[in-house]
């Protein structure tokens, strides 16, 4: 950190000092997108130490699934990344299905895939936007809802929902693409790709957000290990990681091979390695990779069935096991522990957000408040995960 | 700023108010009235001036910034929602009147108003037609520039007065922000100035009338320099009125709402009032020095048409200028909603390193073209 | 890169960038906006929309598998069996609990629990918040009939039964009479 | 690297606190009661060890496990006399995790911080410690972090008993 911030210039000086004022930034704040609370120590403009308080939306996940079924609380999962519902449900699932064993048909799979990746794309697509409203761009923001709302109609279509889609389940999905439905999702794909350009006109080479941007907030690679960061939190410092190709689970080892992604990585080409521009430009890269993913399911997929055969009560058998899943935000870990009945005994889940946001503590120190804006909205939390 | 106006008025004997009443004056009244009620009049046409421009602007505001973003903005209140700023401040006026605990009373309650009377008293200098003003002065870019300034300090006021940090940081902001571009603002207006030879509003409008009334002073033959002096004005402006990007004092997602973080109801208004009037004035300024003032093909065609003290005239000079200046509201909008906010220090960056320089090294070009170039060319001798 | 370059480089990126955002937003500033004006034109709602519950009640059994299929516990229901016929009492939905997850419609053996389109809600009292599904409390009409139909067909095999019980109690009585005659007539043989 | 070899690794190093491993295994046919295990395998450490088994874990060349993902603990039942803590590791070099478990006895829950190892741990440990009632000793800021300040329980823990009201809000 200390030597990264030396070679980049800093155009403000130190040479006032008066005495620190604490600020609380939240619970109800603008750009704590949520109700989170940081606890500012700042000298005039300058941020000279932050606290994030969590908590305020802590609605007891893991207790609540030592206490319903393993199928009743798939729509717990949805709640805690409100805006990755799919990915959530996703993690939950294969975490239950590790421990029972059971053989997804290819189908499902790929609807599976379909639906985390596009609704890894809405979710980028509220980080990009909203970072562009802790910037101060407000249009950006409404063009990327545009989008986000087809993909919400997507999903409204297949599962009935809008946030919270449950569909995602235990041995499969809920119900099979309706007619239509998979050349929607193409069509989809097809503006998307254009659409696409002009957010990174618009704003992600605006001069004006490169300058808010670019060496702000720069985690080297060291300390993106040591606070465990995942996601596009650790490929924006120039790490190359990403559990779709290096821990394949459901299809990804496949299409990989196929070649049909690759993996953003953080350059430093605006500023220094790791700054917040550099998390952001994974964010955006990483919409045009799910678009291909998204296509290479469309052009394989066949039908069949789309659930495997699960009993209506489930018994998961005797054994714990961990999943780490790629969510829009990082590694989503479903921690789940069975004694063999029908209730879990621990149901642990290690969201991103709260991992990622604990370097923000780091970070905060040395900037303007203004930068400590846009350095918690590049980290990209939901507080529903934050404080579960 | 009354006496100002009283002292101004009299003095160059055009005001159209101070003459037409002068003209009706029944026998028994005093001499001194004449004056006296015309201001007052003036008063009144400035702040239903200011109303009007303000609720236009919102509604305006509402309507491009949601046709940007693919949304229709207010639709309901009339026709594609026009009624709306009017049913808004109906809202406002109905609104409780907070203070908040531990805020400095008195001054919580002047601040919008010393806010709303800077933009107030800048529009006292402001023609609305050519025969129709209400100071004619020597020097009214001088006076229309000082007066916006002063909101700072209703703006600190505000910020100080909130007992909130948030608002503290707005205000602290607004004032380095005016204070570093008040420099290049005036500086930019010099070269203007210097091609007019004027301060006074109404001679730079008339030295731009040639050409059916297309003789602007942005064109670069008249000077090359005057067209980056515009860029360099209307950056400037933009700061001053603290419009996006440099909408730090009231920055949302940093400050919550900056110094007017506290108010609420009518004082709230207020500071849209003058956000709204100011950015008006400011595109009017810029009309004036950069893009003919009254002077269009319109106005020519009046002034042929119908002579050159008709009432059809004066309204197709007045019609000009406010299509103009809500031109350059418009624009300004426009940048509103396209680009990102920066950052205090950059602000400051751009107005001391690059807007200051930029700004002098323009004069010392457009200077030296007035000196050595324009005596030479046959269409500024003409 | 030395700081003159970077000075004029600064200043036309920000001009340059400025005018490509400012293209951009100009462009959807000329094109119809896409939203709707809600309450008066409305998107269709696609078919697996997951509003308010209906019941059919008719093919309903009251075998609660919804209500144990719920992971917070909002469906009650309570009935009254005649039999094969039910008596409804409530059936009740706790919409200020329920989160539209659909897991109560998937384990229903008769398929007579769904999801409708309609979403709006909007009430003075929480109480109102607590649907009644049932479109008819106690019985139908149908069920009546059946019953009554049932009961009749209990009633007619009954005393079919009671009559055949009566002739083969006659049968025996007079057979065992017989016998008794017999018997008799033996004994007095 | 799979189980095997980290395990062999690890003991060839002779990591310290290391207790054992448990693998899932199937169900044993001659034995009625016994189910089996299904799920990952992982090592069992001793718990006031468990800094000194990451760091291993974190500087061993062929091992290399940069990175903590998770650290949490489980409340296996209300009888059982022990917590188990468990902690996720991962390493990007070679692409294998490890799940790592200690028993830390419910009565005195009381462990070194894993802090100095890996900073990830941080907001982890002050989590479980709020939902468990473990102290971390060393923990370098050990508030509650989920949970108000002032709230009594450790409410994961199978023993909880939810309370009535907090602060005179109704809990019911």
């Amino acid at each position: 950190m200390a030597e990264s911030t030396a070679t980049t210039e800093r155009e403000f000086m130190l040479d006032v000092r008066t005495q620190d004022m604490e600020v609380n930034m939240g619970p109800q704040h603008p750009a704590t997108h949520g109700v989170m609370r940081i606890l500012m120590r700042a000298d005039g403009e300058i941020c000279t130490g932050a606290q994030p308080h969590l908590g305020y939306l802590h609605r007891c996940a893991e207790k609540i699934g030592e206490n319903v079924e393993w199928l009743q609380y798939l729509p717990y999962t949805d709640r805690y990344d409100y805006l990755a519902a799919m990915n959530n449900n996703l993690g939950y699932s294969l975490a239950v299905e590790k421990l029972m064993g059971i053989e997804i048909p290819r189908r499902a799979l790929m609807i599976r895939t379909i639906c985390a990746e596009l609704n890894r794309i809405g979710s980028h697509l509220i980080a990009f936007g909203t970072y562009g409203l802790d910037i101060g761009a407000f249009t950006p923001f409404l063009y990327m809802f545009r989008e986000r709302e087809w993909m919400m109609a997507l999903f409204e279509k297949i599962c009935g929902a809008r946030l919270t889609y449950s569909y995602i389940r235990i041995g499969g999905v809920f119900n099979d693409a309706p007619p239509g439905w998979l050349s929607e999702v193409e069509r989809f794909c097809d503006v998307f790709e254009e659409k696409w350009q002009e957010y990174v006109d618009l704003l992600m080479v605006n001069h004006i957000f490169v300058q808010r941007t670019a060496n702000i907030g720069v985690i080297s690679p060291a300390m993106a290990l040591d606070f465990g960061l995942s996601g596009p939190m650790v490929r924006g410092s120039g790490i190359d990681w990403d559990l779709r190709r290096d821990m394949p689970y459901e299809l990804y080892a496949e299409i990989w091979k196929a070649g049909a992604f690759s993996i953003p990585l953080g350059k430093g080409e605006r500023g220094a390695l790791g700054d917040c521009w550099d998390r952001a430009y994974v964010r955006v890269m990483e919409m045009m990779e799910s678009i291909k993913i998204v296509r290479w399911c469309l052009d394989s997929i066949a039908p069949g069935p789309v659930i495997a055969d699960i009993p209506k009560t489930l018994r998961v058998p005797a054994g714990e096991a961990y999943v780490g899943i790629e969510n829009p935000r990082g590694e989503l870990g479903h921690y789940v522990v069975s004694d063999g009945g029908k209730v879990a005994v621990r149901c642990r889940v290690r969201g991103p957000s709260f991992t990622n946001l604990a370097v923000v503590e780091e970070l905060m120190p040395g900037t303007l408040i203004a930068d400590a804006v846009a350095i918690i909205g590049s980290t990209d939390i939901v507080v529903g995960e934050t404080d579960r | 700023m009354f006496t100002e106006v009283l002292s101004a008025a009299p003095q160059s004997g055009t005001n159209a108010i101070n003459d037409f009443l002068a003209g009706v004056k029944p026998e028994f009244v005093p001499a001194w009235a004449v004056p006296l009620t015309a201001v007052g009049i003036a008063v009144g046409i400035t702040i239903a001036l200011v109303s009007v421009i303000a609720m236009f602007s919102t509604w305006l505001e509402r309507k491009v910034s949601g046709h940007i973003q693919c949304r229709y903005g207010p639709m309901r209140a009339g026709w594609h929602g026009w009624l709306q700023p009017l049913a808004d401040g109906v809202k406002l006026l109905l609104k409780e009147d907070l203070v908040p605990v531990g805020a400095d009373r008195v001054m919580y309650v002047v601040a919008p108003a010393i806010v709303l009377a800077s933009v107030l008293a800048a529009l006292a200098a402001y023609p609305l037609a050519p025969g129709f003003f209400f100071a004619d002065l020597d020097l009214g870019i001088f006076f229309i520039l000082a007066m916006t300034s002063t909101t700072t300090i209703g703006v600190v006021m505000a910020g100080w007065s909130s007992n909130s940090k948030w608002s503290l940081y707005g205000a602290m902001r607004e004032a380095a922000q005016v204070v570093a571009y008040e420099i290049p603002l005036g500086i930019s207006l010099l070269v203007p100035i210097m091609v007019a030879g004027s301060f006074n509003l109404l001679e730079v409008s008339r030295g731009q009338a040639g050409m059916f009334g297309m003789d602007w002073y942005i064109w670069p033959w008249v000077n090359p320099f005057m067209l980056p002096c515009f860029v360099l004005f209307f950056i400037a402006i933009l700061a001053e009125t603290k419009r996006a990007p440099f909408d730090l004092p009231e920055a949302e997602s940093e400050l919550v709402a900056g110094f007017m973080t506290e108010y609420s109801g009518i004082r709230w208004s207020f500071f849209f009032m003058e956000e709204y009037a100011a950015m008006y004035l400011y595109s009017v300024v810029g009309a004036f020095f950069f893009f003919g003032g009254f002077e269009s093909p319109l106005t020519w065609g009046a002034a042929k048409v119908f002579g050159d003290g008709h009432v059809l005239y004066h309204c197709a000079a007045g019609l000009t200028l406010i299509l103009k200046g809500f031109a350059g509201v418009f624009l300004m909008m426009w940048l509103r909603w396209t680009l990102p906010r920066v950052r205090i220090d950059q602000v400051m960056t751009l107005g001391y390193k690059y807007l200051t320089p930029l700004a002098l090294a323009c004069v010392l070009g457009g200077s030296l073209w007035e000196v050595f170039v324009a005596p030479i060319l046959p269409w500024r001798n003409g | 890169m030395s700081a003159a370059v970077k000075y004029v480089k600064n200043v036309v990126d920000t001009l340059v960038t400025t005018l490509v955002g400012m293209k951009i937003t100009g462009k959807y500033l000329l094109q119809k906006p896409i939203t709707v004006q809600y309450p008066d034109e409305r998107l269709p709602i696609p078919n697996r929309y997951r509003g308010i519950h209906y019941l059919e009640q008719e093919k309903c059994i009251e075998c609660l598998a919804c209500a144990r299929a719920c992971p917070i516990d909002c469906i009650e229901m309570d009935a009254v069996r005649h039999g094969k016929e039910l008596e409804w009492i409530s059936f009740t939905l706790d919409y200020q609990k329920c989160m539209f997850c659909e897991l109560c419609v998937y384990p229903c053996p008769k398929d007579c629990i769904h999801m409708g389109t309609e979403f709006a809600f909007v009430s003075y009292d929480r109480s109102e918040f607590v649907h009644d599904l049932l479109s008819y409390r106690g019985m139908s009409r149908d069920a009546k009939q059946r019953m009554v139909e049932a009961e009749e067909k209990k009633k007619a095999k009954e005393a079919a039964k009671a009559a055949k019980e009566a002739a083969k109690v006659a049968a025996q009585a007079a057979k065992e009479g017989k016998e008794a005659a017999g018997g008799g007539g033996e004994a007095k043989a | 690297m799979d189980f095997r070899g980290i395990l062999d690794r690890l003991k060839a190093r002779q990591a310290p606190g290391l207790v054992g491993s448990d693998e899932p295994r199937a169900a044993d046919p001659a034995d009625k009661k016994d189910k089996g295990r299904a799920g990952d395998p992982f090592l069992w450490v001793e718990a006031q060890a468990l800094p000194r088994f990451l760091e291993l874990c974190r500087d061993d060349e062929r091992l290399r496990f940069e990175c903590l993902i998770d650290l949490t603990a489980t409340d296996p039942s209300k009888d059982d006399p022990n917590l188990h803590v468990v902690v996720q590791l991962l390493s990007l070099a070679f692409r294998h995790r490890l799940m790592v478990k200690c028993t830390l006895p419910k009565a005195a829950a009381s462990m070194p911080s894993s802090v100095p190892v890996h900073r990830a741990a941080q907001w982890h440990e002050r989590e479980c410690g709020e939902m468990f009632g473990i102290t971390f000793t060393g923990h370098p800021d050990p508030r509650h972090i989920l949970l108000p300040e002032d709230w009594i329980g450790t409410p994961l823990r199978k023993d909880y008993v939810f309370p009535d009201e907090y602060h005179g809000i109704s809990c019911k």
